[in-house]
């Protein structure tokens, strides 16, 4: 936790990788010198009326020219206003945030992405990649247009599916998931609730254990770093987790799945 | 330059080194938020905290709304006992005074927590939140004078500790109220807690917040918290903490002018984590302009003659 | 496309095409906001109108806060025998119902300026102001339920147009006030008008407003305003027209799914003229998306059973 | 008023033609068309947590391209949005609204504007110079480099006063009138209120008639058409002016300037 910075950082490109998405790259050499895939920031927005900073994970990280990239989808006031960034503008990023993807050594590393939920497994990916693993990526959207183009996973074995079968596997990505599953992987997981719910049915219907995935959270959050008690998601233990202190990135069996409907905000 | 004694004495030995407290529910115990410059507080006040241990309300317990947010936390915390085994030793090597807010619902409860944190070391002061709107007949207290009297009665029996009672602002009255706890033993207010709200979503069409209802707190609350202030502060004659939507040294200075001895920012911490710092140098600079050395010159108004100093 | 039946009875003959009204003191008297489509629109209530003309407070009279504004008018109007006399004959003319927001310091000055406008062609209804926070013993009626109780009564017995009772949402429960002008014989109520606040100016270490405290309107209280209406409208049996912060669609339809009958729009006239189009747009959307016919599905909860139907 | 028209206008271009100053031109042929100086627009503002839009005269008409100029000093959010604007960016304009100056054919024309009070007079000017008179321009600043150049004002006598005496006359612009000041002119004044009311102080002095004095007042507006009732400006003859309705030009005369001291609020 106490590693977090606050930076003005500068903005250094803006672009739409895929349809229904911006990337924005910034300039951040001390956050991006410690932040981890799977770690998130809080960023200011100025937009009319809004207040509180909006979560987001870092989709890549470049220590070695301080940048952070972040890939996120317009969906309200803030992210339209950050959408609206240019190179050269400035936007207040604290950061990075809670607790990163901690893939083990053994298994066999597989990255499932519904939406933008993708994002955080970019970083991922590349991380794998740079640790001599070879992840397997499979990214799931409505149509093909909404897919990350594969190569921004060199390294990666990606497979992908479409709601409206225009590219790759026909249907749900979990559906896909379940023509590649296997015991001896490792999950990292991000994306809608039903879509975590579907992975979660999948592994216990294969007999993975529940520790072997990570799920990346998504809750609404006021603080970002465990001060105000409102990013809660059910524990297994009873009581609940905070998705900025104890995860974003969580062991799926510490989630009570069976109280999880009402976590999700979006 | 010539520097400013900011020093804030509440009274029965709260002594603060500058006029800048975060607020109860914004801060957690005070081991979250490395990127706050201590330094700038004058102390902290805590998360509301129990007899028993709370795992607070379901989610969704947070909602942003025009320049605010709603909460509903429902005071989740780790009860009283975990409070001054865990971190009260903690909060002893610091140089900062910590101030437990304390919530319940009955008045025993109350009474016990403060008891229990009584003479504890680390622990500077009691704010009695007698204003949670989030947890079943938790308004009891905060809207009735009679009853809010009778709590910090009972409370002030049972702890020498420096007694400040959080004023909740959703009542037809402030002043009647802020002058029973007074009359009743408080050594300070502080006004404001939340304003009871609530948001739907119009997509699953149910209220946004588990809980339905919730607090608002943020900038939009600043222009009635402030008139809460105004109100309160030529009503009693002990020191009066503000606070409410305060989100830069403005909005702080604006609390200092209606009266207010100190300020508590909240919902500004999770926005800006320099808040504190930079409403400091905003009430230094301030007064170094007019001229001052301390902070006495701020209110507008005359206080009222101390009733029992 | 099937349209949407937008209709909204309020009772006592009171039909709006559409349940999209402009709030009093924001929209004068009708004749000064040519940029506003008034197709959009199921009624125009009236700046609040007493017996003898007023001008109002000193200036400055407003500020903006936060996604809000302070106003501190000062009920400046022409007086009801200029109402009646040069803005009634042209109402008449108009296919859009007035109602007068009707306002006083003393329930007779209430009851004549309602009686003065009884049967008046042009007016189509009376919005009784129990709750101007911004004349002297304004708040007397709206903040005590027997008060609010006697003068709806009294009103009442003065005029056989539809009577809508406004309420201030600044009391501790807004519940028994509510119920007490409904059964007093209000045909609907209101909700909300301003709530009481303030700003300080640092500059001139002052308050901003000449008269001090003002009320505060816009986004900022629409998470306030909203849970007003929400704790209302179960515990009457007349309709609710909501407002209180409406900025656009989706805000007014949370107040429809909140329950309320109709919405007024008050600030936002001052910063998008366009906002009752697009509130009523934004209603048939949602509506149409859904298959529905007219308004009768929005509320979240069921109605209670009229209590005089 | 009826005239008014909501437009979401394209800024043309945004310049600094003086210190501590902006100027946006924007393009609304529907409002170039009918807009007088001395009019006002309301324009939205899309900063953090503000809602009123910011009263502003128009400086510049120019109907033939359809194109409308403003002038203005950056004091808060509101004007600091309006002064990150880009030509290609939106600006949500409500106007021409008030009424504006109104020439009387005979006297001699003397425009005294303080600070960027003068931006109402640059349009005043244009349009006398284009009705073939021949104003005078007399402009008060603080220094030499808060005064808009000569060129700005084309077939005007211009004259200029400097509190620093860094340029023109050494001191205020009402000593500059003095040192002009004659019976027969007609003078139209804009500025911060003291500066008002030492004009009509000296104007009284002189003899000149205060309805031979048009002002341009500003107050604080909520609504800009005269629904609000929260511009006013004491009255002479009792009650308040409303500074949307009424003005914001009003002669002299109708103002009880002894009850003046609390309309203005910046
Ligand atoms: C840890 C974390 C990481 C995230 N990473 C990404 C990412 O990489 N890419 C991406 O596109 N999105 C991501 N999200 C979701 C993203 O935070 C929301 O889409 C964004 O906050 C929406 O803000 P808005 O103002 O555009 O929407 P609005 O709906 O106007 O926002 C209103 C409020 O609701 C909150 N909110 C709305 N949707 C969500 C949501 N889905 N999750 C949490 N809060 C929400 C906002 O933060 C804000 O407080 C992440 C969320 C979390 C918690
Ligand atoms: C009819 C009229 C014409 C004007 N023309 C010009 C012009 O041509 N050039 C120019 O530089 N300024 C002009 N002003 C002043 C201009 O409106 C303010 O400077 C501007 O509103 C400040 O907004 P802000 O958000 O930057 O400041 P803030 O101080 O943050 O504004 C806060 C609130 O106060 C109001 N306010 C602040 N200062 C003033 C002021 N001086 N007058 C009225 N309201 C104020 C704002 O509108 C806003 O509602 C004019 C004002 C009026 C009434
Ligand atoms: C998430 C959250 C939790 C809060 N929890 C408490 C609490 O436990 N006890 C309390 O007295 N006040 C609590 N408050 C209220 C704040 O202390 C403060 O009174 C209020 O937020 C207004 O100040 P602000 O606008 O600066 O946030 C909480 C506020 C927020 C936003
Ligand atoms: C400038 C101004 C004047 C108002 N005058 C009146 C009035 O005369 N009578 C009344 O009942 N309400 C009056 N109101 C309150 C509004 O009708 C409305 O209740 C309130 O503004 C909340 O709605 P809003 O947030 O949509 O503006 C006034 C509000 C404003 C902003
Ligand atoms: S976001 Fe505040 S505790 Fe997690
Ligand atoms: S600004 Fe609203 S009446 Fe003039």
């Amino acid at each position: 936790m106490s590693v977090a910075v606050l930076a003005r950082a500068t903005v250094v490109a803006r672009s739409a990788p895929m349809e229904g998405a911006v990337e924005l790259v910034v300039l951040d050499p001390a956050a991006a010198n410690i932040a981890q895939p799977g770690q998130f920031f809080q960023m200011g927005v100025e937009a009319p009326h809004t207040l509180l900073p909006r979560p987001y994970s870092v989709a890549a990280v470049d220590p070695d020219r301080g940048r952070l990239g972040f890939l996120f989808s317009v969906v309200g006031a803030g992210s339209a206003w950050l959408s609206s960034l240019e190179p050269g503008d400035r936007v207040r990023l604290i950061g990075p945030l809670g607790r990163g993807f901690t893939p083990s050594p053994g298994a066999a590393p597989i990255c499932v992405g519904g939406g933008l939920g993708i994002a955080p497994l970019v970083a991922l990916s590349a991380w794998l990649v740079a640790a001599g693993r070879r992840p397997v990526v499979l990214q799931g959207a409505r149509e093909a247009a909404r897919l990350l183009p594969a190569d921004r996973f060199p390294g990666a074995r990606i497979l992908t599916a479409t709601d409206d079968s225009s590219a790759g596997w026909p249907g749900s990505v979990v559906g896909l998931l379940e023509t590649v599953a296997a015991r001896e992987q490792e999950w990292f997981v991000c994306g809608p609730t039903p879509m975590l719910q579907a992975v979660i049915g999948l592994a216990d219907a294969l007999g993975l254990p529940r520790q072997r995935i990570q799920i990346a959270l998504e809750t609404p959050m006021g603080c970002g770093v465990g001060t105000c008690l409102g990013c809660v998601t059910p524990a297994a233990a009873g009581g609940y987790l905070l998705a900025c202190q104890d995860g974003p990135c969580v062991r799926a069996d510490r989630v009570d799945w069976s109280r999880v409907e009402d976590a999700f905000h979006g | 330059m010539a520097d400013l004694d900011c020093t804030v004495d509440l009274g029965r030995g709260l002594r603060l080194r500058t006029p800048v407290l975060t607020a109860s529910g914004t801060f957690a115990y005070g081991f979250d938020a490395p990127l706050v410059d201590r330094g700038a507080l004058g102390a902290i006040v805590t998360k509301g905290t129990t007899l028993r241990p709370r795992s607070g309300n379901s989610p969704a317990r947070i909602a942003e709304t025009p320049s605010g947010m709603l909460n509903a936390i429902g005071l989740q915390n780790p009860g009283v006992d975990a409070v001054r085994r865990e971190y009260a030793p903690r909060w002893a090597a610091w140089d900062l005074p910590v101030i437990v807010n304390v919530a319940g619902d009955r008045l025993e409860d109350y009474v016990e927590v403060v008891r229990r944190l009584d003479g504890v070391p680390g622990v500077s002061g009691i704010e009695l939140n007698v204003s949670c709107p989030n947890v079943a007949a938790g308004m009891q207290f905060g809207v009735d004078a009679r009853l809010a009297a009778q709590l910090t009665a009972a409370v002030r029996a049972a702890t020498s500790l420096h007694l400040m009672v959080k004023l909740t602002p959703n009542v037809t009255e402030l002043v009647p109220i802020a002058r029973a706890v007074a009359d009743a033993g408080a050594d300070s207010v502080s006004a404001v807690n939340t304003y009871v709200g609530m948001a739907i979503d119009l997509r699953r069409r149910r209220p946004v917040l588990a809980n339905e209802v919730g607090g608002l707190s943020g900038p939009a609350i600043k222009p009635l918290a402030l008139h809460a202030v105004w109100e309160v502060v030529p009503a009693v004659s002990i020191p009066v903490v503000g606070m409410g939507g305060i989100s830069g040294p403005q909005d702080a200075l604006e609390f200092l002018l209606a009266g207010a001895a100190a300020v508590q920012l909240g919902t500004v911490n999770y926005v800006n984590p320099n808040a504190a710092r930079e409403v400091l140098d905003g009430i230094r600079g301030y007064a170094l302009e007019r001229g001052w050395s301390d902070l006495r010159p701020f209110p507008l108004r005359a206080s009222p003659v101390p009733s029992h100093a």
